[in-house]
C-alpha cells in the first residue's frame, strides 16, 4: 500500500475534528487562566467547523459551509462577551484564575 | 349511577361556607380578635347547621349517593366536581360539622387569632370535601389540601417542638399521598384503556366497571393503601401522629383526632373496598394484621407515655386499628361498626383532647407526673373526663362499646384469631386509661394542683353536646345504624359482585362464618353436626 | 496524494497548535499557537473546496478574534506564566484526560460503527440545500444563494447576536460606579468590535 | 303485672339520673333516702313481677319485654329487652331486696361523708346495672350490666380516691375483670358467628341461642367453646382462681359496697351467668363442667386456707366470699344449678349480713379494721354482735341455719355426681373447706366479739387519738338491715329443704329454667342425711377447736405466713406486672421511639447525609463543573451508542 | 418590502437572481416587537443626556412585552384554527404553530414580570439604566426564536442569543463579586456546553444531510411510513451511530440549559450570584425556551427515534429529580434553595418530555407556564426581601416575616406551596398533568420517583415557611400579641415593596391560585399547542 492509494475521506477530517475537539475540551478542564480557557473553547468551535465542512463536502451540500459562517459569528459574539466578563472581573481581582472564583459552592 | 343534581346544592354550600368564612376573616382587621372569633364561630356553626340539614334531607333506607351535586371542572381530563353523601359519609360529615364549632369555641389561640381561625375554616372545608367527593381527583385535592391548614395550625400555634412535628406531619402524609396520586392517575388511565371510554375520574363509574385486571388492581390498591395507612395511621407509619398530637394546639388535636384521622379509614372504605373490592379482599389478611398490631401495639405504647396528650394519641392508634379491623373484616357488622366507630372515636377522643386542653390551659403542662389529685379539686371535670374515658375504654351503654363490639362481632366471622387478639386491646385500653386517670385525678392534690380551677360553665356547655352524643349513641345507635346500613349492604353486595369483586369476601381461607351473616334477613341457619 | 500530504501537514500543525494552546504557560504563546491551529484549519478548508470560508477563517479568526484575545491579555497584563506543574484541584487533571480521551473514544466508536453499518460516516441525504460540486457557480455565489434563501432567517437573527455582544460589552466594561445613579453613555468604556 | 318489668331497672336508673344532677342539692340524708326509695321501688316492682309469674302455669313462666332495637346490624339483631323467668326473678328479688337493705344501711354508714350523695349515685347506678345483668334477655344486655357493675365497682372501691391504695385497688378490680370480659366478649362473637344470635330464648324473629332447636345445630365443640369463654368471664367477675386477685383488694371500698357488690350480688353474677347458659354446658363436652368444678373447689379450698391467717376483718370476709363462690362453681360444675342458686341466695343473706356487721364494727371502732385490736365488742354493740353470730353460724354450716342446707346440697351433689373418682375428690375438698370455713369464721367472731378488749391496750403515743375511742352501737338505719338479714340467714334454708319434693321450693321454682339440665342425684336419702349430720358435727368440732385456740388460748394458733400472704400469688403477679411486665411495655415504647420512629428519622438523616456528601461535588470550581459536563456527555454518548445497530 | 430589497441585491450580482423566500411578517411580529422594543430603548437611553424619568424603561419593556403578546393573539387564533392550522415559514426555518406561540406568551409574560421586578431592584441597587431591559428583551427574542425554530442552526442561534444575553445579565451587578462570579461560571460552562451542542448539530447534519427539523424528521422516519427521500437502505438498518452520538450531544446542550443533572452544576452558583430579577427571568424564560427546543427536537423531530432517546431522558429525569430535591435539603440560602428546587422542577418537566407523547408535551407546556409564574413570584419575593446589596437572602433573613410582612409572607408561602405541589395551586396541576402523561406512557417508576422527590423537595419549601411563620417561640408570639409596643417596633423594620414589584407579585399570585382552581383554559391551550412535525411550508 502506497501513499498514492490513500484517499483522504471525510472520515479523516472527522477524526481530526474529534481530536481537536477533545484537546480543546481537555484544555478547558486543565487550564486555570480564563483567557486560555476561552481559547480552548475556540478550539472546540473550530473542530466543529472542520466537521461541518467535511460533512459539507461528503454530502455535496452547501449548507454545511454556510453554517460555518454562523459559528464564526457566534464565536465572535461569545468572545466579546466573555472577554467583557473577564475584563470586569479582572478589574476588581487582578490576576484571578478560574479556580479563584469559587466563593459559591455546596 | 350518579343521579342528576339536586335542586339545592347543599353539599357544595357545605364546602363553600367555611371557605367563604376564611375569606371573610382574611378581610377583617387583625386588631379585633373578638370579632374574628365571632365571625369564625358564625361560619362554623353555619356549616354545622348545613351538615344537620344534610342529615335531615338524607332519605333513610336508600343506598347510593344522595344530594348529588355534579358540575364539570376540567372536562378535558374527565375531572368533575361531584359531591354526594351516603350512609358511610353522612355521619362523618355531621361529625365534622359538630366538632369544628366546638373546637373553635374550646380553645383560645392566644396570638394571631385571625389566621388561626381562617386556617381552621379552610381545614373544615377540606374535611367536608374529602367526605363528600365522588371524584377521585377531587378527593385527592381535598385529601391533600387539609395538610396545609393543619401544618400551619401545628407549626404556628402548637407547643414545644411544634416545627418539627408540623414538618413531620406534612412530609409523612405527603409521602403517602405520593403513592396514592400515582395509583389514582393509573386507575383512571387504566379504566379508560380497559373500557375504551373517555378518561374519567368518576368514582362510581370506575368502581362499577373498572376494566382493570385483578392483579393490577392489587397494585393500585396498595398505592391507595399506603396513603390511607399513613393518614389512619397504621403501624409502622404512625409515628407522626404522637408528635403532631402532642405539639398541636388543642383545636388542632381535636380536629386531627376527631376528623382528620378518619380521612384515612374513610378512604379505606370508599377507595379501598368500593374501588378495588377484589384487591381489598386479597389484602384483607395483611390489613387486618396491621389493624390488630395497631390495637395492641398502640395500647402498649400508650401505657408507658408520660405526656397525657401523647397517651391519647397512642390510644387513637389503637382505636383506629379497630376501625381498620372492622373495615377489612368485609362483613356488614364489621364495616358498620367501623363507620360508627369513626364517629365514636371522633366524639370521645375529640372530647378527651378538649379536656386535656382545659387541663393544659390551667396548669401549662400535660406531663402526667406533674398532675395529681385533680378529682378532689375539680370533681365535675373529673366526672366528665371519666365518662369520656369510659367511652374510650368501651364501656357498654356508651358509644365506644357499640362500635368496638360491632367491629369485633363482624371481624370474628371472617378473622377469628385476629379478633381474639384484638379483644385483648379492650383490656389494655382499660389499663392505660385507668392508670392515667389514677395518676392525674386520684390521690391527694399536691401544692401545684391544689388551686386547680373547676370546670367553667362555658367549658361544660362545650362538653355537653359531646357527652350527649356519647351517651345517645351508646344507648340508641339505631337511627345512625339504619342510615349506615343500606350503604354498607350495597357495598358488601358490590364486593361480592363477581363482575367487579371477589366472589367471596372472606374467601381467603380461615374461618367462614358458620351462619350466613351478610344477607339482610338471616336466620339462625343450622350448623351441620359433624 | 497531494491531499494526503496537505492533510498530514495541516493536521500536524493543527494538533500541534492545539497542544500549544493547552500547554503553553504564557497566554500570549497560547494565543499564537491558536493562530497556528486556525491557519491549519484554513488550509484544510481550502483542501475541501471551501475557499471563501478559508479566507473568512483567516480574516475573522486570526485577524480579529485572536487579536482581541491578545488585546485583552495586554490590557489586563495577565501575560504571566501559569504554573502548569501543579494542579490545585485534586484529580482534576487525570480525570480531565481520561474523560477527554473517553469522549474521543466514543466519538471514534460512533464513527467506526457508522462506517461499519453504512460504509460511510456521512449517512445523510445528499445536497439538501444545494450541490456543492455544481461547477456552474462559484463557491461564493453558492454560499450567498443559500445564505439568503434557506438560511435567510438565521442570517437575519445574527444581527440580534451582534447587538447583544455590543450591549453586553458596554455593560460589562463599564466601571462599577457609586451606589446610585446611572452612568452616562459618554463615560462608558467601549470595546471596539471588529466586524 | 309482668309488663312492669321495665320498672325494675328503670327506678334505680331514674334515681341515678336525678341524683347525678340534684344529688348535691338534696344533700344528706335526703339523697340517701331517695336512693333507698328507688331501690325499694325496684324491689316492689320485682315482687309484682314475681306475683305475675306465679300466676302462670309452670311451663309458661317465661316472658320477654323488648324496649327497642339496640344494635340492629345485618344479621345481628340485638334488642334492649328483658327476660322474666324464674331464675331472673329469683335473682332480681334478692338483688333488689338485699340492695334496698344495704342502701338503707348506707345512710347511716356514710353519715357525714363529704361525698354522701355521690355514694348513692353510684349505688343506684350499680343497682340498675345489676338488674340489667340479671334481667337482660340476651347476652349483650347482660354484658351491659356486667360491665356496668364492674365500672360501679371501680367507682366505689376507689370512692375514697385520695388514698393511692384505694385508687389502685379500684383500677386493679376493673382491669382484672376486663380480662374476664375478654372471654365474655369472645363468647358473644362465637355465639353470633355460630348461631347468628345472642338472644337467650326465641323472641319474635330473634332465634334463641339456648333453644333446643338452635342447640341441636351447634357442635359440641362450639357449645363448649362458648360456655368455656363465658366461664372465663365468670372467673373474672366471681373472683375465682386465677383472677380472684382483685377481690381482697376491693375491700378498700366503703363496707356497704363490700357487702352489696363484693359479697351479695355482683360477684355472684358469674354463677348466674353459668346457670343461665346451662343448656350450653349440657350440650358441650363433659370436661368443661368438670373443669369448672375443679376450679371452684380449688378456689374454695385455697381461699379458705388464706382466710385462716388474715387479720383484717374485711379481708377475712373477702377470702371467705371467694371460697363460697368456689362452692357455687363446684355446684355448677356438678350440674347442681339449683344448689348453686340456693347457695348464692343464702350466701347473699349471710355474707351480706357479715359484711354489714363488720361495717358496723368498723363504724363503731372508728375505722379500725384490724381484728387484733378488737375484742369483747359484743357488750358495746349487742345487736351487731348478735346478728353477726347468726351469720357466723349460717356460714359455718350449723344446722338449721341457712348455710347448712345450701352447702350440704352442694356437697351431696358433688359426691353423687358419679362417673370418675374426681368427683369424690372434689367432694372431699369441699368437705375440708367446710371445716376450714367453720374454723376461720369462728376465729373471727372470737377475735372481734369475745375475749379481751384489746383496743384498750393502745400504746401511749396513740393516746391522744384513742382516749375517746369508745365502741358504740350503730344507728337504727344500720341495724334494721342487720336484723332483717339475720333473720333471713337463719331461716333462708327453708327455701329449699331437701326433705321432700314439696319442700324444695326453689327447685320447683327453677324447674322451668334448669330442669332440663339439672343433674339428678342418685344418692339415697339416708346417705344424704348421714352426710349432713356428719358435716354439721365436724363443723361444730371445728368451732370448738377455734374456741380452744382463740378464746381460751389453749392451743397455739396455726397461721402460717404462706396463708397470710395468700401463697404469695398476688405478690408474684404484682412483681411480674410491675417488673418484667412493665419492662416489656417500656421496651415496646422505647422500640417505638427508637426503632419505628428512628427509622423515619433515619430516612430523614439519610437524605441529609446523602445531601451533605453530594454537595461536596458542588465544589464551586468551574473546571469541576465542566468536567461534570464532559463526563456526562461521555456517558450519554456511550449510552446512546448502545442503541446503535448491531 | 424585503423581497424588493433583496431583489436589488440580486440584480447587481453576476449570478442568477436569488429567489428569496417569502417572509411571513405577521408570524414574526412578536419576535420583531421584542427586538424593536429593545433597540428603541437602547437608542433612547443612548440619546438622552439627562437621567431619564424613573421607571420609564421598565414601562417601555412592559409595554413591549404586552404588545408582543397582543400580536401573538391573532397568531394563536390562526394556528389553532383547524381550517388554517400550523405552518412553517421562511424556507422552513421557522415553525409557526401553537407551540411557538404558546412560548411567546410564556416568555413575554416572564419578560413583563421580570421587568417589573427589576424596576425597584435596579433603583435600590443604584444600577438603573436601560441595558438590563434591553438584554432581557433581546434574550427573550432569542427564546422566542428557539421556540419557533424549525432548523437546528436557527435554534442554535436562538440559544446563543438567549444565553449570551443571559451571561451578561448574570454578571450585571458589577459591584457584587458574586454576580461576576456567576457571570463567569455561567459563561464558561455555557460556552463549553454550546460547543457540545454545536458538535451535536454537526453530527446530526452529517447523519441526516440537513439541519432542518422537518427534513430531519422525514429522514428519521422509518421506511414504510413516509416515502423516503433518501436511500431507503440506509435507514432500514436503524439509526446510524453518529446520529445517536449527535442526539446525545444535543441532549447535553439542552440538558445544560434546562439544568438537568449532571449538567446542572452552574445553576445554584449562578442563581445565587446573579441579580435576583434576572434570576427570575432565567429560571422562567430561559428554562422555558430551552425546554421548547428540547421538545421540538426530540419529541417532534426525533419522534420516531423515541425508543433511542427515551431511556436516557428517563435516566436524566431520575437523576435531576433526586439530586435537585436532595441537595436542596441542606441549603441555607434561599436563592440557592430555589435554584436546587428549579433543578427538581426541571426533572418534573423532563418526566413530561420522557413520555414522548402529545400528552407529555402538553403537560410540559402547562408545567412551564405555571412554573414561570411561581418562580418569578418566588424570586420576586426574594428580590424584595434581599434588601440593598442583594445580600439578605439567607434563611435567617426570612425569620419572623409572617409578623413583619404578613401579606408578603403569605404570598411567598403560597408560591412555595405551589412549588411543592399542594392542590388548588397551579403547581399541583402541573405535577398532576406531568404524572398523568408519564403514567399513560407506562413510566410508573419514574412517576413514583418524581412524587417521592417532590416529598423531599417539600421539606425545603416547608423550611422556608417554617422560617417565616414558626421561628419565634410560643412565648414570643404571645408577647407580641399582648404588647402593641413590641408589635409596632417589629413593624417598624418593614420592607418597602416597590410598586411595580408588588403588581408583579400580585399577578403571579393570581395566576398561581387561579390556575389552581381553574386550569382548564391553560390545560386546553397547552393541548392545542402540541406541535406536529409535518407542517406545510407557507
Amino acid at each position: 500500500m502506497t501513499l498514492a492509494d490513500l484517499h483522504v475521506t471525510e472520515t479523516w477530517y472527522l477524526v481530526l475534528g474529534a481530536v481537536l475537539f477533545t484537546i480543546g475540551a481537555i484544555g478547558l478542564l486543565v487550564r486555570r487562566n480564563p483567557l486560555v480557557m476561552f481559547m480552548c473553547i475556540e478550539l472546540m468551535l473550530n473542530a466543529v467547523n472542520l466537521t461541518f465542512v467535511a460533512f459539507s463536502r461528503a454530502l455535496d451540500d452547501v449548507g454545511g459551509q454556510v453554517i460555518v459562517f454562523f459559528v464564526l459569528v457566534v464565536a465572535a459574539a461569545e468572545v466579546v462577551v466573555g472577554l467583557g466578563i473577564i475584563v470586569a472581573l479582572m478589574r476588581t481581582r487582578p490576576g484571578a484564575t478560574a479556580d479563584d472564583i469559587s466563593t459559591m459552592k455546596g | 349511577m350518579i343521579e342528576p343534581s339536586s335542586h339545592t346544592p347543599l353539599l357544595t354550600a357545605l364546602i363553600v361556607m367555611p371557605f367563604v368564612g376564611a375569606a371573610v376573616l382574611a378581610l377583617l382587621p387583625r386588631r379585633r380578635p373578638e370579632i374574628v372569633r365571632l365571625v369564625a364561630l358564625v361560619f362554623s356553626v353555619g356549616a354545622g347547621a348545613l351538615s344537620i340539614a344534610v342529615l335531615a334531607q338524607f332519605e333513610k333506607g336508600r343506598p347510593g349517593f344522595h344530594l348529588v351535586d355534579h358540575h364539570s371542572w376540567i372536562p378535558s381530563f374527565g375531572i368533575n366536581w361531584t359531591l354526594g353523601v351516603d350512609g358511610i359519609s353522612l355521619f362523618l360529615v355531621v361529625l365534622t360539622g359538630v366538632l369544628f364549632p366546638l373546637a373553635i369555641l374550646g380553645a383560645d389561640p392566644h396570638h394571631d387569632s385571625k389566621p388561626y381561625y381562617a386556617w381552621l375554616l379552610v381545614l373544615e372545608a377540606g374535611c367536608f370535601g374529602v367526605f363528600l367527593a365522588l371524584d377521585l381527583f377531587l378527593f385527592f385535592v381535598f385529601f391533600e389540601i387539609v395538610l396545609v391548614p393543619m401544618y400551619f395550625l401545628i407549626g404556628q400555634w402548637g407547643h414545644g417542638d411544634r416545627t418539627r412535628a408540623a414538618l413531620k406531619f406534612f412530609l409523612f402524609t405527603m409521602f403517602g399521598s405520593a403513592f396514592m396520586l400515582i395509583a389514582l392517575i393509573s386507575t383512571a388511565i387504566l379504566h379508560q384503556q380497559g373500557t375504551g371510554g373517555p378518561l374519567t375520574f368518576d368514582l362510581v363509574a370506575i368502581a362499577t366497571n373498572p376494566g382493570i385486571a385483578m392483579t393490577t388492581q392489587r397494585w393500585l390498591f396498595l398505592g391507595f393503601a399506603i396513603a390511607f395507612a399513613v393518614k389512619t395511621p397504621l403501624f409502622p407509619v404512625h409515628t407522626w401522629l404522637p408528635d403532631a398530637h402532642t405539639e398541636a394546639p388543642t383545636a388542632g388535636s381535636v380536629i386531627l383526632a376527631g376528623v382528620m384521622l378518619k380521612l384515612g379509614t374513610y378512604g379505606f372504605i370508599r377507595y379501598g373496598l368500593f374501588l378495588f373490592p377484589e384487591a381489598s379482599a386479597y389484602f384483607a389478611p395483611m390489613m387486618v394484621t396491621l389493624g390488630v398490631i395497631g390495637i395492641t401495639y398502640g395500647a402498649v405504647v400508650a401505657t408507658m407515655q408520660k405526656d397525657l396528650k401523647r397517651l391519647v394519641a397512642y390510644s387513637s392508634i389503637a382505636h383506629l386499628g379497630f376501625i381498620v379491623l372492622g373495615t377489612f373484616a368485609l362483613t356488614t357488622q364489621g364495616i358498620q361498626g367501623g363507620v360508627l366507630q369513626m364517629v365514636n372515636h371522633g366524639l370521645s377522643t375529640g372530647a378527651l383532647f378538649l379536656l386535656v386542653g382545659f387541663i393544659y390551659e390551667r396548669r401549662h403542662t400535660r406531663e402526667i407526673a406533674r398532675l395529681k389529685g385533680l378529682q378532689k379539686v375539680a370533681p365535675i371535670m373529673a366526672a366528665v373526663f371519666m365518662l369520656v374515658m369510659l367511652s374510650s375504654i368501651g364501656l357498654p351503654g356508651l358509644n365506644g362499646f357499640v362500635g368496638e363490639f360491632l367491629i369485633m362481632v363482624g371481624s370474628f366471622l371472617t378473622r377469628r384469631w385476629w379478633t381474639v387478639i384484638a379483644a385483648l386491646g379492650v383490656i389494655l385500653a382499660a389499663l392505660y386509661l385507668l392508670w392515667a386517670y389514677q395518676r392525674v385525678f386520684h390521690g391527694e392534690p399536691d401544692e401545684e394542683n391544689a388551686e386547680f380551677p373547676e370546670m367553667r360553665w362555658a367549658e361544660g356547655l362545650l362538653m355537653a353536646p359531646l357527652i350527649g352524643l356519647i351517651v345517645f349513641l351508646g344507648v340508641y345507635p339505631k337511627p345512625v345504624l339504619e342510615r349506615i346500613q343500606p350503604s354498607v349492604d350495597a357495598l358488601i353486595a358490590h364486593i361480592e359482585d363477581p363482575r367487579v369483586g371477589a366472589n367471596q369476601p372472606g374467601g381467603t381461607g380461615f374461618h367462614q362464618p358458620e351462619v350466613a351473616t351478610t344477607s339482610p334477613s338471616p336466620s339462625a341457619a343450622p350448623e351441620t353436626e359433624r | 496524494m497531494i491531499e494526503v500530504i496537505v492533510f498530514a501537514i495541516s493536521a500536524i500543525i493543527i494538533v500541534g497548535g492545539a497542544f500549544g494552546v493547552v500547554l503553553a504557560t504564557n497566554p500570549v504563546h497560547s494565543a499564537l499557537a491558536l493562530v497556528a491551529t486556525l491557519f491549519g484549519i484554513a488550509v484544510l478548508f481550502v483542501a475541501q473546496h471551501a475557499d471563501f470560508l478559508a479566507a473568512v477563517q483567516v480574516i475573522v479568526y486570526a485577524g480579529a478574534i485572536v487579536v482581541l484575545f491578545l488585546f485583552v491579555i495586554m490590557l489586563l497584563g495577565v501575560d504571566r506564566s501559569e504554573d502548569l506543574e501543579t494542579e490545585p484541584l485534586v484529580g482534576q487533571r487525570p480525570a480531565a484526560i481520561i474523560g477527554g480521551v473517553a469522549l474521543l473514544g466514543v466519538a471514534l466508536v460512533a464513527m467506526i460503527l457508522t462506517h461499519r453499518d453504512f460504509d460511510t460516516v456521512a449517512t445523510g441525504a445528499r445536497s439538501t440545500v444545494g450541490k456543492l460540486s455544481d461547477p456552474a457557480e462559484e463557491n461564493v455565489v453558492k454560499l450567498g444563494r443559500v445564505l439568503f434563501t434557506d438560511y435567510l432567517f438565521a442570517f437575519e437573527i445574527t444581527s440580534v447576536l451582534l447587538v447583544i455582544a455590543v450591549v453586553g460589552a458596554v455593560v460589562l466594561a463599564r466601571r462599577a460606579t457609586g451606589e446610585a445613579g446611572s452612568v452616562d453613555v459618554s463615560e462608558r468604556d467601549t470595546v471596539e468590535l471588529s466586524e | 303485672m309482668l309488663e312492669l318489668v321495665w320498672l325494675i331497672p328503670a327506678l334505680p336508673l331514674a334515681g341515678f339520673l336525678i341524683l347525678v344532677f340534684a344529688g348535691r342539692k338534696l344533700g344528706e340524708p335526703l339523697a340517701g333516702w331517695f336512693a333507698t326509695l328507688m331501690c325499694g321501688g325496684a324491689f316492689a316492682a320485682t315482687v309484682a313481677v314475681f306475683v305475675g309469674l306465679l300466676d302462670k302455669p309452670e311451663e309458661q313462666r317465661q316472658f320477654q319485654q323488648v324496649l327497642f332495637d339496640w344494635l340492629p346490624v345485618g344479621g345481628l339483631k340485638v334488642q334492649l329487652g328483658f327476660l322474666v323467668d324464674p331464675l331472673s326473678v329469683a335473682m332480681a328479688l334478692f338483688v333488689t331486696g338485699v340492695g334496698t337493705l344495704i342502701h338503707l344501711y348506707s345512710i347511716g354508714y356514710m353519715h357525714s361523708d363529704p361525698k354522701f350523695s355521690k355514694f348513692f349515685v353510684y349505688l343506684n347506678l350499680f343497682a340498675f346495672s345489676m338488674l340489667m345483668l340479671v334481667l337482660g334477655n340476651n347476652l349483650l344486655v347482660t354484658f351491659l350490666g356486667w360491665e356496668g357493675v364492674g365500672a360501679c365497682s371501680y367507682f366505689l372501691i376507689a370512692f375514697w380516691f385520695s388514698s393511692e391504695a384505694n385508687a389502685t385497688a379500684g383500677k386493679k378490680a376493673f382491669i382484672t375483670n376486663r380480662v374476664g370480659d375478654w372471654g365474655f366478649m369472645l363468647a358473644m362473637f362465637l355465639a353470633f358467628s355460630a348461631a347468628g344470635t345472642l338472644t337467650y330464648f326465641t323472641n319474635g324473629n330473634n332465634v334463641g341461642l339456648l333453644d333446643e332447636g338452635t342447640l341441636a345445630h351447634l357442635t359440641a365443640y362450639t357449645a363448649t367453646a362458648i360456655a368455656g369463654l363465658l366461664f372465663i368471664g365468670a372467673v373474672g367477675k366471681s373472683a375465682q382462681l386465677p383472677l380472684y386477685l382483685w377481690l381482697p383488694d376491693a375491700m378498700a371500698g366503703p363496707t356497704p359496697v363490700s357487702a352489696l357488690i363484693h359479697a351479695a350480688t355482683m360477684v355472684t353474677a358469674g354463677v348466674y351467668l353459668m346457670t343461665r347458659v346451662s343448656p350450653l354446658l349440657a350440650h358441650g363436652y363433659t370436661w368443661l363442667p368438670a373443669a369448672i368444678a375443679v376450679i371452684g373447689a380449688l378456689t374454695a379450698l385455697f381461699a379458705a386456707t388464706v382466710a385462716l391467717a388474715q387479720n383484717d376483718i374485711k379481708r377475712v370476709l373477702a377470702y371467705s366470699t371467694v371460697s363460697q363462690l368456689g362452692y357455687m362453681f363446684l355446684a355448677i360444675g356438678s350440674g347442681a344449678y339449683v344448689a348453686a342458686v340456693f347457695h348464692m341466695i343464702t350466701h347473699a343473706f349471710f355474707k351480706g349480713l357479715l359484711f354489714l356487721g363488720a361495717g358496723s364494727v368498723i363504724h363503731g371502732m372508728h375505722d379500725e379494721q384490724d381484728m387484733r385490736r378488737m375484742g369483747g365488742l359484743r357488750k358495746y354493740m349487742p345487736v351487731t354482735a348478735f346478728t353477726f353470730i347468726l351469720g357466723w353460724l349460717a356460714i359455718a354450716g350449723i344446722f338449721p341455719f341457712s348455710g347448712f342446707w345450701s352447702k350440704d346440697e352442694i356437697l351431696i351433689s358433688a359426691w353423687g355426681h358419679g362417673g370418675s373418682p374426681l368427683w369424690k375428690a372434689l367432694w372431699f375438698v369441699g368437705f375440708i373447706t367446710a371445716l376450714l370455713t367453720a374454723y376461720y369464721m369462728s376465729r373471727q367472731v372470737f377475735m372481734v366479739f369475745y375475749g379481751k378488749e384489746r383496743w384498750r391496750e393502745e400504746t401511749p403515743a396513740d393516746d391522744a387519738h384513742d382516749s375517746h375511742l369508745e365502741p358504740h352501737e350503730s344507728t337504727w338505719t344500720m341495724l334494721v338491715p342487720l336484723v332483717v338479714l339475720g333473720v333471713l340467714s337463719t331461716v333462708g334454708g327453708a327455701l329449699n329443704l331437701p326433705f321432700s319434693e314439696s319442700t324444695k321450693f326453689l327447685q320447683r321454682w327453677l324447674e322451668p329454667v334448669v330442669g332440663a339440665t339439672e343433674r339428678t342425684i342418685d344418692v339415697p336419702g339416708a346417705v344424704q342425711y348421714a352426710f349432713g349430720a356428719v358435716t354439721c358435727l365436724l363443723c361444730a368440732a371445728a368451732i370448738v377447736l377455734a374456741a380452744r385456740v382463740y378464746l381460751q388460748h389453749k392451743l397455739e394458733p396455726v397461721e402460717p405466713e404462706v396463708f397470710a400472704h395468700a401463697y404469695y400469688y398476688d405478690e408474684t403477679v404484682s412483681a411480674f406486672v410491675g417488673g418484667p411486665g412493665e419492662d416489656a411495655f417500656e421496651e415496646t415504647a422505647e422500640f417505638d421511639k427508637n426503632v419505628v420512629d428512628g427509622a423515619v428519622t433515619g430516612v430523614g438523616s439519610l437524605v441529609q447525609l446523602g445531601a451533605s456528601k453530594l454537595r461536596l461535588a458542588q465544589t464551586g470550581y468551574v473546571r469541576n463543573y465542566a468536567l461534570g459536563i464532559a463526563v456526562g456527555a461521555f456517558i450519554l454518548i456511550g449510552l446512546f451508542l448502545t442503541r446503535a445497530v448491531g | 418590502m424585503t423581497a424588493g430589497l433583496f431583489g436589488v441585491v440580486a440584480q447587481t450580482d453576476a449570478g442568477p437572481p436569488i429567489a428569496t423566500p417569502h417572509i411571513v411578517w405577521h408570524a414574526l411580529t412578536p419576535m420583531v416587537v421584542l427586538i424593536v422594543g429593545a433597540v428603541v430603548i437602547l437608542g433612547a437611553s443612548a440619546m438622552s443626556r439627562r437621567r431619564s424619568l424613573p421607571g420609564v424603561y421598565a414601562i417601555a419593556t412592559v409595554v413591549t412585552g404586552f404588545v408582543a403578546m397582543a400580536t401573538a393573539v391573532p397568531l394563536w387564533r390562526e394556528v389553532t384554527d383547524p381550517n388554517r392550522g400550523p405552518y412553517s415559514a421562511i424556507s422552513g426555518a421557522v415553525a409557526v404553530d401553537g407551540f411557538s406561540v404558546f412560548f411567546m406568551f410564556v416568555i413575554c409574560a416572564a419578560v413583563v414580570l421580570a421587568a417589573m421586578l427589576a424596576d425597584g431592584y435596579l433603583r435600590r441597587e443604584g444600577l438603573d439604566g436601560a441595558e438590563l431591559y434591553v438584554l432581557i428583551l433581546l434574550s427573550a427574542s432569542g427564546g422566542v426564536i428557539m421556540a419557533s425554530a424549525n432548523d437546528l442552526i436557527v435554534m442554535f442561534l436562538g440559544l446563543e442569543i438567549l444565553s449570551i444575553a443571559a451571561y451578561v445579565l448574570a454578571a450585571m451587578h458589577l459591584r457584587r463579586a458574586q454576580s461576576q462570579e456567576a457571570g463567569m461560571k455561567y459563561f464558561v460552562l455555557g460556552a463549553f456546553s454550546s460547543a457540545f451542542f454545536l458538535y451535536g448539530i454537526a453530527l446530526v447534519y452529517g447523519s441526516t444531510g440537513s439541519t432542518n427539523l422537518t427534513r430531519i424528521a422525514e429522514f428519521a422516519t422509518p421506511v414504510g411510513t413516509v416515502p423516503g427521500t433518501v436511500d431507503p437502505n440506509l435507514l432500514s438498518k436503524g439509526a446510524p451511530a453518529l446520529l445517536l452520538a449527535g442526539l446525545a450531544l444535543l441532549l447535553v446542550g439542552f440538558g445544560f440549559k434546562i439544568a438537568a443533572v449532571p449538567f446542572h452544576a452552574w445553576v445554584p452558583d449562578v442563581y445565587q450570584g446573579a441579580p435576583t430579577p434576572t434570576v427570575a427571568f432565567m429560571a422562567s424564560a430561559v428554562k422555558a425556551a430551552a425546554f421548547a427546543g428540547l421538545l421540538r427536537v426530540f419529541v417532534v423531530a426525533f419522534a420516531d427515534n423515541k425508543i433511542d432517546w427515551q431511556p436516557y431522558v428517563y435516566a436524566l429525569a431520575v437523576a435531576t429529580l433526586l439530586v435537585g430535591a436532595v441537595l436542596a435539603v441542606v441549603q441555607t440560602d434561599v436563592k440557592r434553595m430555589l435554584a436546587y428546587s428549579s433543578i427538581n422542577h426541571a426533572g418534573f418537566i423532563l418526566v413530561g418530555v420522557q413520555a414522548a407523547s402529545a400528552e407529555g408535551t402538553s403537560s410540559a407546556l402547562f408545567y412551564l407556564a405555571a412554573y414561570t409564574f411561581m418562580v418569578v413570584g418566588s424570586f420576586g419575593v426574594v428580590a424584595v426581601v434581599s434588601r440593598r446589596g442583594d445580600e439578605h437572602t439567607s434563611l435567617e433573613d426570612f425569620q419572623g416575616m409572617s409578623r413583619r410582612e404578613p401579606v408578603l409572607a403569605f404570598v411567598f408561602a403560597i408560591f412555595l406551596l405551589a412549588q411543592a405541589g399542594v392542590p388548588l395551586t397551579s403547581g399541583f396541576f402541573a405535577k398532576f398533568f406531568v404524572l398523568e402523561a408519564s403514567i399513560n406512557a407506562h413510566s410508573w417508576p419514574l412517576a413514583l420517583t418524581a412524587m417521592l422527590s417532590a416529598v423531599i423537595a417539600a421539606f425545603l419549601y416547608l423550611r422556608i415557611v417554617v422560617s417565616m411563620y414558626m421561628s419565634e417561640s410560643e412565648e414570643e408570639m404571645e408577647e407580641v400579641e399582648a404588647s402593641p409596643v413590641v408589635a409596632r417596633s417589629l413593624r417598624a423594620g418593614r420592607i418597602r415593596i416597590p410598586f411595580a414589584a408588588g403588581i408583579a407579585l400580585a399577578v403571579a399570585f393570581i395566576a398561581t391560585i387561579g390556575w389552581g382552581f381553574f386550569p382548564t383554559g391553560l390545560a386546553d391551550s397547552s393541548r392545542d399547542a402540541v406541535p406536529t412535525v409535518s407542517a406545510p411550508v407557507k
